[in-house]
């Protein structure tokens, strides 16, 4: 499995804190993207942001980031703290 | 090296944080920087609440601290972030830097901030009379942060 | 804006100064220098000595902090340097200012430092098992403060 | 009459911390620095120093400044405050 958690405004329009996804096949962060998306129109439009941030084991990842099973992905809005 | 950092829902003291980091006899510079909620131009700013990740947070903060003492001789470096619910004119951020000498010191702190402002994972939502709303990233962010790229590259 | 300027022998307390900058809603930003005297790197400092000129250093330093206000968005600045017998890791010097953003703040903070310690008639004589001795001044100081008239022709 | 001021090792050195002089025919301050390097070698050494600081009515000046009677002259090395 690979745990999936957003954060603020993602949370918030997705109005899902955290989630479970079965790892089998998803061997890249832009892969578990396309999971997610096909969810609803909604996951679709909100991960499709270009400002979409993605943290891989809390660290900040690319989208070709490789995958493992149990492993912690994030995703977010650009950071606005300090 | 070892950095303090700090991500806690209640206030801090500058003259503690302040105490801790003068306490070395080969520094000659403290450099302090504290971010406080303050009004918005409009005036109608009631609040705020910052929401992170936890566990990425320290973790973020403690590699921009590393980073910093990379690239310049520190003494000791304190960064403090408050999460939660935050009113007006309260503490939001602090960073504290001691060195031998003062332009280490600056450069640290400034170093320190602007890669806070775009790395580390926290939100800001303002509470307004008209309702509330997450603040946007701000373009003169990530071109501040950008500025210490460029000297890597030229270093 | 009126900056609040001190000349004093006695010591200075931190967290008054910084809650004196603080009280503004305006205000996001809060940057303090504090300079201390530290270790000789040969280690035998006991303490020193600043002499000042009466009259000239109040008023040299109320015209650097004109020149910061001029060229950076300021809420509150603070410059307060003491005079007479210091010991080891006592306070020499504080810098604050408040500003909404923290890049005014960050930068007038450094811009009247780098001013004061070349413009300021504040002299040094460190106290040395081996004797005492006037400071030198510090090439690196002139061209830390020369770096802001670039600026000022570019602008 | 024309106040003159010395301070830190100017002051040391030339074992004198202010003294009047005569303004009668000194017109600017790189006059005043000859009527005072007359004094003794020991004034002409130390005043002749490129980095000795000027300062007139306790603003910074240069060697060209004009003078007149009842200015206070101060002379002293290069700062090393802060």
């Amino acid at each position: 499995m690979l745990t999936v958690k957003l954060f603020a405004a993602l949370r918030e329009r997705l109005e899902c804190a955290s989630l479970t996804v079965d790892a089998t096949g998803i061997s890249r962060v832009s892969e578990l993207k396309q999971v997610l998306a096909a969810r609803s129109p909604k996951w679709q439009r909100e991960l499709s942001h270009n400002d979409v941030l993605c943290a891989v084991n809390q660290q900040l990842a690319a989208s070709d980031m490789p995958l493992q099973a149990g492993d912690e992905v994030a995703f977010f809005p650009p950071v606005t703290g300090g | 090296m070892q950095p303090r950092i700090q991500v806690q829902t209640t206030d801090f003291e500058l003259s503690e944080e302040y105490q801790r980091l003068r306490d070395n006899p080969a520094c000659g510079a403290v450099v302090t920087f504290t971010g406080l909620v303050r009004e918005l131009v409009q005036g109608n700013l009631t609040g705020m609440t910052l929401e992170h990740y936890p566990g990425m947070t320290e973790s973020a903060l403690t590699d921009i601290c590393q980073q910093a003492a990379q690239r310049w001789e520190l003494g000791s470096i304190t960064v403090i972030h408050r999460v939660g619910s935050l009113g007006l004119n309260d503490q939001i951020v602090f960073v504290g830097v001691a060195a031998a000498h003062r332009q280490a010191a600056f450069m640290a702190a400034e170093f320190i901030m602007d890669y806070l402002k775009t790395r580390a994972p926290f939100w800001k939502q303002e509470h307004t009379t008209a309702g509330s709303y997450w603040v946007d990233a701000k373009t003169k962010d990530q071109l501040a942060a950008a500025r210490w790229h460029t000297s890597e590259a030229e270093g």
